[in-house]
């Protein structure tokens, strides 16, 4: 498969050719055989990459599985009742537990559901502000993480097992050593720590070892952000307060999917964008950004530069609105001044507009210059305390960490680390810069203590390795973004003898081996009789005993009252006092405690100057990946599978490139090209993506893993694939100087969906708000809709309940936490990436994704749209089954039969959205025991050969009916949440009785931009959808806009 | 071909022929003659034999007819009983007598069934299988009655029959050879 | 010799057919025969259970409640298992010693579960739901017979789909007034034929159409 | 006889014939020890071909349709492909027995007997297909056919995959009592010419002790004619029943109600094309020129031709009424099929279905075995691309753009595929070798003695 080829093919085929996928263009013999190399089907049928599914076992399932259907005996089993039940538990019924899953230090409070003692499914928190009900993708795929069978099964010694007490005998004799140099040579690394429990350890640990160094480093955090903000003090951390703003600004911010407080932004931007009978107005969104981003899908306007640039973009919007800014190099010279001066102009005079309501967002991975531009604009436009808040930050001693861990390899060079402890899985040998070469500095450190989920590569090179305790297997406290101190509580004894970091760290204090909950409650129980936090009931008044307050804490999962916006401190790291005593923890030990406070490093200057751009060449950008993020999630199969944002490729890391850029190089998606920056190389498959800057190329983390588990390790031909490679401590997010070249080799890619152009079908119809004032018949306009009497048959009346759903993709930003959650929620199997790029994907919930624009100008539009099963009335499935597997119930549900299908596919070929998924080969992992507890009980679990499609979670209907009926009453509007809507972070999912007028989902569906896909067929769908609407500032209308095409 | 050997039960005497119209000529004769329970033989089906001997069985019409108008009725039947009666479901939000989609099995169980009538009522009205019969111990019919020669035997049990006189009755009607058939 | 079948052939050809169509018809009716058989079903089958608890004892002879072992039948799809504990609720004071009883004890004694085996066992696919039933006026013995009879517990219905799918379809036959529905002796009043219809509007049981559909058992 | 017509076509069997010679030629070739070489390799083939099916479906039923390259959204694949090939060609024989002798087109005797045999065998290898295509046959066996079970539920007769079952089942059925009562008269024949006595009984128990009497042959007629009556409706009705398969769904490429015309045209077609394929060497390989004459072939050259041109007429209207629908979907639907990414298939078949069989207007072409041999072989490879472009161009590129896929079959699709043609080949050789593979008592009508002089019928 040569370029030229597809290149001709290019030049012959007109349009958007560039959106049509490799396969489409390449589908000649060489390809084709080419791709059967790569996947030879024997292959990935003798051994699967997951490495499980053995064929003698699969073998006998299927052979088993004869029986299945067929008029064989039921097998006997058992009943094994416990000997002494536990109180609150009804036996087949599911308990709910408050708790948090912590995320590089920060809290996301959720909910667990526990089937008789296993965790089983993950919602957010609704009591809690920094959730309210969604949780985000990472936070769904912890289930999976928790019943990973890789992950570190049992603490080592130089690959030995040994019991805890081995291990804790040698911390202590280390320990004692280094008591007599004050701990000059004992070293601890960690992520930033929000844990008020973990940091008083950690203080006490560095009061009794004072030349002890603490150093902190998470390879996704943002020094820019954390630089700016220790400059301001002690309140420098923003909080956005989404519900408060007309106008919007990012500056390569996408605060809508990365970040600690991105769900809770979703929710509040999502609301204040909602066009509904009471709200009439819509905010406003101007991204100004590199990567292009799911906040820049969600854009109304959205401006493609290079990352160096857009500080001279916020340098100059802040000259244009007043705001006093440092100096620094201003806008491109390059570029005519006419396109960034016009929007400069427009979004400038637009702020003023707002003031107070507006809001300037800079992006994690910008440097602090543009943090501090960014708070200046805010300050100038009086947004401060409006729309954004500037408060302590929630980590314990924040620090660069960049500098922080430098500090540490310089010293691990010098030979000064004699002991070193790495807490909480941050896998360094992997994701330090490749400058500091960790790995090798590593060697010199005479007893290295790695404590993590999986045996990682840096677990490799370590002498002790201890497990991890999952957050559902530990006791522990964490803040979440808004301050709130969130309780973590075990669900499950550890199932792989896992230890939490703070137990690890005691090992170092007066009281080693103190379990997680004497550490949390000891806490909280010299913190409630006094210390720097106010603790009130949900009423505002104090607990009258700690058991009241601590039953209230571990019911909520929250401390309520310790928000930074209730008054809430820094997280102390300091040690309370062990008397209760009145009054503010002393000083002393804080400044004792206080870790070395490390000059700003070279990150925070601007890095064009840094990046040498003298020798100029392409710009190089860095991103965590969306699903893997820096590799954490590597093996996580759900994670690993979820199609990635905007391209739909999953399995696999990509270099994104603008079209325009790859048709000079002459690249197509999948052409595997060398990436050589500073000195160092890697490798990576380019995607082209368009609204891409012209001149950069973006790299994703988290990929290459060697020593990630069965699910996560980079096949052979992938290892190169890993952008950490290329990353170096003073260029850690963007730089210039990368010269890509073509390596010819081709890499097949596993996504989702080829095409993402509507081909004028409108699946996704738009309008600008102005456009929907005027005329609303313009959604209804875009598609057609026979009359219901257009049939020879009489109509089926649904009396009682008529379930339907409505989607709002306005509000979908296309987080893909639906597809996870239901993943989680209905037992779905992970199928890999062979099975993927066949199009066999499982995903009852898949997110559309289309582009409307040109190529050329960079004002691209993107739409997500969520496609579950349209539950049609006239189901052409339904029709076509021989067997009557899948019929309508007498509610409108498309009920699917799993035991009575016999496979024939039909209904999946006369599906005219493709919502249907058929088990072609056993899919459902049968043979990891550990795997079993994880599924949901209520679910069946599907075997080889049956179709299967989404039930709107009937199983969650049926509980509620059943639960309704025992009360003689109806179901209440809201009690069935579906696993899809329940997780959505932006509310954009409303399911509900149709029968009922009152019902969320009715008055959707009264809205005129609500509409059905594909009504021409009349299917009559369940599911319908509220247009997108979109409010672009008439002075920058972008030509564009007519292009989504209808 | 002795034929003076003494038989014990005669079934009738047959005569060969070597060509059609012989033997269509010797059966309008026989019939003529009022020989009513005789049987002509030949390796293909030969119509004016039929005319001549009056050979006309409606029955099997009869027969195709009742089977096809049985298979209508069970198709229609079954597909109605089992989509309205035995578990109506929605199925598309189709009535559960949506007639039209069930015309094809209705159609193909009406061919069916009248098939089974017509083969199977055609070998019972045969007598088929009927492996054993006399005609097959006059050798010359075994040898050549299926592939090249015409038979026509009258049986003793016509009320006309008479031994000899039938023998040289056949003989006069220039069969090729006369013989007797044992029962 | 130029026959080649003796003539009694003809009675042995006809004979054949007849014989065939014969041998199909019994060959059909075993298999469907077996396919309904206890041996199929567990349809009155006794299982080996670690110990022989007698319903027909605690219930019958004691009067014990179905509830107090069988605890979360009013509020969950499973009607639970009794906890060892709750054997020996009465079993620490009764027959402290009997040596039947041995199994309980050593369960209670060294914290390890009694190992029941299933009688009534539905396939994974099927969602049965005891709260529902109980509360809709469908009684125990409705299902699982006169328990209070039964010395060794064993399947009574033969829990095949049509046998579910026939009450589904008309429940009124099988209902009782709530109070009734843990007494095993109860029998419907030969006076009063209507109850069941009364019952169905009482407790408004749905109607076959949800009752039937297939989302309501199989998910 | 008909009135002698101002054109005499040509004989169907070669002046110089009596009953014997035509007996002896043709029953010979079942009775004698001899037979040529090419017979021992055409069976090795099959059976290889067929050793070959059985591991393809083995190992399917081991795994499951995974194997396949069937996926979401193309969920039918060469199964479905190779099923609705093979029913086609399996029209040709019921066709010709049953319509040609409803239209006393005596020339069918000679053909109609290895056309039914051909019938039956490839709707043996059709039938296979919706039975495995599941990857498990077992359920599908028993949940499919209506009988009363412990689940009281039923099959669901609203699905033309429910009307396959009874549409090819019955036309199996028929076509095998129609096949056998044909070969009735013969199995005696054969019973009457075959030296040992355990092979004479044996044909003796198949023929039921056929004598050849007048009253049986009367009934016989009968009922052979009233069979042909219902065979008639009933082969137009099977390919109905699975072109609609296609039309009851909703996907454009499918939903067109010219289907069923154009799939019984393409039935014929293809048949015709197979018998063709069949004849031409049989005919050298077994000296039958006296009874397969040119007429036949001829004639089979013109039924193609006239069918073909049907199909060529269904091609273009499925285009035209995409234009005149102004349905972006059916539009798209043709596009994609001439311009899409299967381009190739879709240029392939018009060049095998309509371009090749224009040759047939030449009589020289259509009187040359050899050729006649060539264009068959054209037309059996169209037919095939003709379902591939209706099951996969269709289904790949439906309605919503995000789920446009992909199909390219895997060794286990071509491996069932050759596997069904093994299948298929073994059949008939074995088929030739042991029955008379012409019909020998129609052919003795044939014989000018057969004729009764200043007789009226015939």
């Amino acid at each position: 498969m040569n370029s030229t080829s597809i290149k001709s093919r290019l030049a012959g085929s007109h349009g958007r050719v560039y959106w049509r996928s490799l396969g489409e263009l390449a589908d000649t013999p060489e390809f084709r055989e080419y791709l059967h190399r790569e996947f030879p089907e024997q292959a990935s049928e003798w051994n699967d990459p997951k490495g499980r599914r053995q064929f003698l076992k699969l073998m006998s399932a299927s052979l088993a599985l004869a029986g299945v259907g067929a008029c064989t005996k039921q097998p006997t089993e058992e009943i094994v009742p416990y000997v002494r039940q536990p109180e609150d538990l009804v036996p087949g019924r599911p308990l709910f537990f408050a708790s948090a899953i912590p995320f590089s230090g920060v809290a996301h409070p959720v909910l667990v559901e526990s089937h008789m003692g296993h965790p089983t499914k993950i919602e957010g928190n609704p009591e809690h502000q920094a959730s309210l009900g969604a949780t985000d993708t990472f936070t769904q795929a912890a289930i999976l993480g928790l019943y990973d069978p890789d992950r570190a099964g049992a603490i080592t010694n130089r690959g030995e097992i040994k019991p805890w007490g081995l291990f804790l005998s040698a911390m202590l004799s280390a320990g004692s050593q280094q008591k007599g140099r004050q701990g000059g040579g004992l070293r601890f690394l960690s992520g930033p720590i929000t844990s008020p429990s973990m940091a008083e350890v950690m203080a006490s640990v560095l009061a009794a070892f004072p030349q002890a160094k603490w150093h902190q480093y998470d390879p996704m955090s943002s020094d820019g952000a954390r630089a700016a903000a220790l400059a301001e003090g002690a309140v420098g951390d923003p909080i956005y307060h989404f519900d408060k703003a007309d106008v919007v600004v990012t500056l390569d911010a996408d605060f809508l999917t990365c970040g600690p407080g991105s769900v809770r932004y979703q929710k509040d931007f999502a609301t204040q964008r909602r066009i509904t009978e009471e709200r009439k107005e819509m905010s406003r969104l101007y991204a100004i950004e590199s990567t292009p981003t799911l906040t820049g899908a969600k854009a109304d306007h959205r401006l493609a530069m290079k990352a160096s640039e857009i500080e001279g973009f916020g340098r100059q919007l802040a000259g244009a609105v007043g705001a006093p800014a440092p100096a620094g190099p201003s806008a491109r010279a390059t570029d005519p001044a006419s396109v960034i001066g016009k929007w400069v102009a427009a979004i400038s005079k637009d702020l003023q507009a707002h003031r107070g309501r507006s809001l300037v967002i800079a992006g994690d991975y910008q440097p602090a210059s543009v943090h501090t531009l960014a708070r200046s604009i805010n300050q100038a436009l009086g947004n401060v305390g409006s729309t954004v808040t500037y408060g302590p930050s929630v980590e314990a001693g924040p620090t660069d960490h960049a500098a922080s861990l430098a500090d540490l390899v310089r010293a691990m060079d010098a030979g000064q680390v004699e002991v070193l402890v790495m807490l909480g899985g941050l896998n360094p040998v992997y994701s330090a810069p490749v400058d500091l070469k960790f790995a090798d500095k590593l060697k010199k450190v005479n007893l290295s203590v790695y404590h993590g989920l999986y045996v990682d590569e840096t677990a490799f090179l370590c002498h002790w390795n201890v497990p991890d305790a999952h957050p559902l297997e530990s006791w522990g406290d964490a803040r979440s973004f808004d301050g709130t101190v969130t309780i973590t509580q075990p669900l499950i004894a550890p199932l792989y003898d896992g230890h939490s970091a703070v137990e690890v760290l005691t090992t170092f204090t007066s009281q080693p081996d103190r379990r997680g909950n004497a550490i949390l409650k000891d806490h909280w129980t010299r913190a409630f009789a006094g210390g720097p936090w106010t603790i009130r009931s949900a009423d505002g008044q104090p607990f009258k005993n700690f058991d009241a307050f601590w039953r209230r804490a571990l019911h909520d999962g929250f401390i309520r009252g310790t928000a930074i916006a209730d008054g809430g401190p820094a997280t102390p790291l300091s040690v309370m006092p062990a008397v209760p005593a009145a009054g503010a923890p002393a000083p002393t030990t804080q400044q004792a405690a206080t870790p070395p406070v490390t000059p700003p490093p070279a990150t925070t200057t601007p890095p064009q100057s840094a990046a040498a751009g003298a020798q100029g060449g392409l710009e190089l950008i860095f991103r965590p990946d969306p699903t893997v993020w820096d590799g954490r999630f590597s093996n996580n199969g759900w994670l690993q599978e979820l199609p990635k944002p905007l391209t739909k490729v999953t399995w696999d890391a990509t270099a994104w490139v603008n079209p325009q850029l790859a048709r000079e190089r002459g690249l197509e998606d999948g052409d595997v090209i060398e990436l050589r920056y500073r000195g160092n190389t890697a490798r990576m498959p380019i995607f082209r993506v368009p609204g891409h800057p012209q001149q950069s190329v973006t790299v994703f983390f988290g990929y290459g893993r060697q020593k990630a588990g069965n699910v996560g390790n980079a096949p052979k031909n992938a290892e190169a694939f890993n952008a950490f490679l290329l990353r170096t401590s003073d260029a850690p997010w963007f730089g210039n100087g990368l010269e890509i070249a073509k390596t010819g080799e081709r890499y097949p890619l596993a996504a989702t969906q080829e095409h993402h152009v509507m081909e004028g079908r409108a699946p996704v119809r738009v309008a600008t708000l102005e456009e929907y004032r005027k005329d609303p018949k313009i959604i209804e306009e875009q598609g057609e809709t026979p009359p219901r009497t257009l049939t020879m048959y009489p109509e089926y009346k649904y009396e009682g309940y008529k379930w339907g759903m409505a989607i709002d993709i306005g509000s979908c930003t296309g987080c893909s936490a639906c597809t996870i959650a239901c993943v989680a929620e209905n037992n779905i199997p992970i199928v890999g990436k062979e099975e993927v790029a066949m199009g066999r994907e499982m995903h009852w919930i898949r997110v559309d994704h289309y582009f409307a624009g040109t190529e050329d100008d960079n004002t691209v539009e993107a739409y997500h749209q969520p496609v579950p099963c349209m539950q049609c009335e006239n189901a052409p499935c339904e029709l076509v089954c021989p067997v009557a597997a899948t019929t309508h119930s007498s509610e409108g549900l498309n009920d699917m039969v799993y035991n009575r299908c016999v496979g024939t596919r039909y209904c999946s070929n006369n599906c005219p959205y493709k919502v249907r998924r058929f088990n072609f080969l056993l899919y459902q992992d049968w043979d990891t025991q550990s795997l079993y507890p994880m599924r949901n009980p209520d679910v069946s679990v599907r075997s080889r050969g049956v179709m299967e499609k989404c039930t709107y979670c009937v199983q969650r209907i049926n509980q509620a009916r059943i639960d309704a009926k025992r009360e003689d009453r109806a179901i209440r509007d809201g009690e069935v949440l579906t696993a899809c809507q329940q997780v959505c972070p932006s509310d954009a999912i409303v399911f509900g009785n149709l029968n009922d007028p009152n019902s969320q989902v009715s008055k959707l569906k009264l809205q005129e931009r609500n509409y059905g896909v594909l009504e021409t067929l009349n299917t009559r769908p369940r599911t319908t959808y509220l247009a997108v609407l979109r409010n672009p500032n008439p002075e920058l209308e972008p030509a564009s806009r007519s292009t989504t095409e209808h | 071909m002795e034929t003076k050997r003494p038989v014990a039960a005669l079934y009738g005497v047959m005569a060969e022929f070597d060509d059609t119209t012989a033997l269509v000529e010797a059966a309008r004769r026989a019939y003529a003659e009022g020989y009513r329970k005789f049987e002509a033989y030949s390796p293909f089906p030969i119509h004016d034999l039929f005319e001549v001997m009056h050979i006309r069985d409606k029955r099997v019409g009869l027969l195709v007819l009742l089977g096809g108008l049985t298979g209508m009725c069970t198709g229609l039947g079954l597909q109605a009983w089992v989509s309205a009666i035995a578990y109506p479901l929605n199925i598309a939000g189709r009535p559960y007598l949506s007639w039209p989609m069930f015309i094809p099995v209705t159609f193909e169980l009406t061919i069916l069934f009248a098939a089974f009538a017509a083969v199977f009522g055609m070998f019972g009205l045969n007598g088929l299988p009927m492996p054993y019969h006399p005609v097959f111990n006059v050798e010359r019919f075994a040898m050549h009655a299926s592939q090249d020669r015409f038979y026509l035997a009258i049986e003793a049990n016509d009320p006309k029959f008479d031994r000899t006189a039938t023998r040289s009755f056949l003989q006069s009607l220039g069969a090729k050879d006369v013989s007797d058939v044992e029962e | 010799m130029s026959q080649i079948f003796h003539r009694t052939t003809n009675i042995y050809s006809r004979l054949s057919i007849l014989a065939a169509i014969v041998l199909a018809a019994t060959l059909g009716g075993g298999v469907a025969l077996l396919h309904l058989s206890g041996y199929n079903t567990n349809q009155n089958m006794y299982v080996e259970q670690p110990l022989q608890f007698s319903h027909a004892h605690h219930v019958g002879g004691e009067g014990i409640d179905c509830r107090y072992c069988h605890t979360s039948v009013e509020e969950s799809a499973f009607a639970n298992i009794p906890p060892t504990k709750t054997c020996m609720n009465c079993h620490s004071q009764l027959w402290t010693n009997a040596p039947i009883l041995e199994p309980v004890r050593a369960s209670f004694r060294d914290n390890k579960p009694l190992r029941w085996t299933r009688v009534h066992d539905l396939p994974d696919f099927v969602y049965f739901n005891h709260s529902i039933h109980v509360r809709k006026g469908v009684g125990c013995a409705t299902c699982h017979g006169r328990v209070d009879k039964m010395p060794l517990m064993y399947q009574q219905a033969n829990l095949q789909m049509n046998w579910c799918v026939n009450c589904h379809r008309n429940p009124a036959p099988n209902l009782r007034p709530r109070d009734q529905v843990y007494n095993m002796a109860w029998e419907r009043p030969a006076n009063d034929p209507g109850l069941g219809e009364r019952l169905l509007k009482e407790y408004n049981i749905a109607g076959p159409g949800q009752l039937t559909s297939c989302s309501t058992c199989h998910r | 006889m008909k009135a002698e017509p101002v054109y005499a076509p040509p004989p169907v069997i070669e002046p110089g014939h009596t009953f014997q010679t035509v007996t002896e030629q043709i029953a010979g070739i079942v009775l004698t020890r001899r037979h040529p070489y090419s017979w021992f390799f055409g069976l090795f083939v099959g059976f290889m071909g067929s050793m070959m099916l059985l591991m393809a479906v083995t190992w399917l039923l081991i795994k499951g349709t995974g194997i396949w390259g069937v996926n979401i959204p193309i969920g039918w694949g060469f199964a479905i492909i190779n099923f609705v090939w093979w029913i086609g060609i399996g029209h040709a024989g019921t066709l010709i027995s049953a319509i040609l002798l409803l239209l006393k087109q005596d020339w069918r005797t000679s053909i109609n007997r290895f056309a039914e045999a051909m019938t039956l065998f490839a709707v043996v290898c059709a039938g296979l297909f919706p039975l495995i295509h599941t990857g498990r046959p077992w359920l599908a066996a028993y949940w499919l056919l209506p009988y009363p079970n412990t689940m009281g539920i039923w099959p669901q007769f609203r699905s033309p995959l429910i009307w396959d079952v009874f549409a090819v089942s019955t036309y199996l059925t028929v076509s095998l009592l129609f096949w056998y009562v044909g070969l009735v008269p013969d199995l005696a024949t054969l019973r009457d010419r075959a030296k040992s006595l355990p092979i004479r009984r044996l044909f003796g128990v198949l023929s039921l002790g056929w004598r050849g009497a007048a009253r049986h042959w009367e009934r016989y007629e009968e009922a052979y004619l009233l069979l042909a009556g219902l065979s008639t409706p009933l082969v137009l009705s099977v390919h109905t029943v699975v072109s609609f398969d296609f039309t009851i769904g909703i996907i454009p490429g499918w939903h067109s109600t010219i289907f069923p015309p154009y799939f019984v045209a393409g039935a014929i077609y293809a048949g015709f094309a197979m018998v063709l394929t069949l004849a031409v060497p049989l005919r050298a390989l077994y000296h039958l020129e006296d009874f397969l004459t040119m007429r036949h072939l001829e004639n089979m050259g013109k039924v193609m031709l006239v069918t073909g041109l049907i199909v060529g007429y269904g091609y273009v209207f499925e285009a035209f009424f995409a234009w005149y629908s102004s349905n972006i979907y059916e539009q798209y639907m043709v596009y994609n099929r001439m311009f899409g990414p299967y381009w190739p298939f879709y240029w392939a078949l018009i060049l095998c279905n309509i371009v090749m069989p224009q040759l047939l207007w030449k009589k020289s072409i259509r009187t040359s075995p050899a050729m006649l041999f060539f264009i068959s072989m054209f037309v059996n490879v169209g037919m095939w691309l003709e379902r591939f472009e209706i099951v996969v161009t269709s289904l790949h590129r439906d309605f919503l753009p995000s789920s446009w896929g992909w199909y390219w079959p895997t060794r286990w699709d071509i491996m069932t595929f050759f596997g069904t043609i093994g299948l298929f080949v073994m059949l008939f050789f074995l088929f030739i070798r042991v029955l008379p593979m012409i019909s020998i008592f129609e052919m003795r009508t044939m014989v000018p003695a057969a004729k009764v002089k200043g007789g009226k019928a015939h």
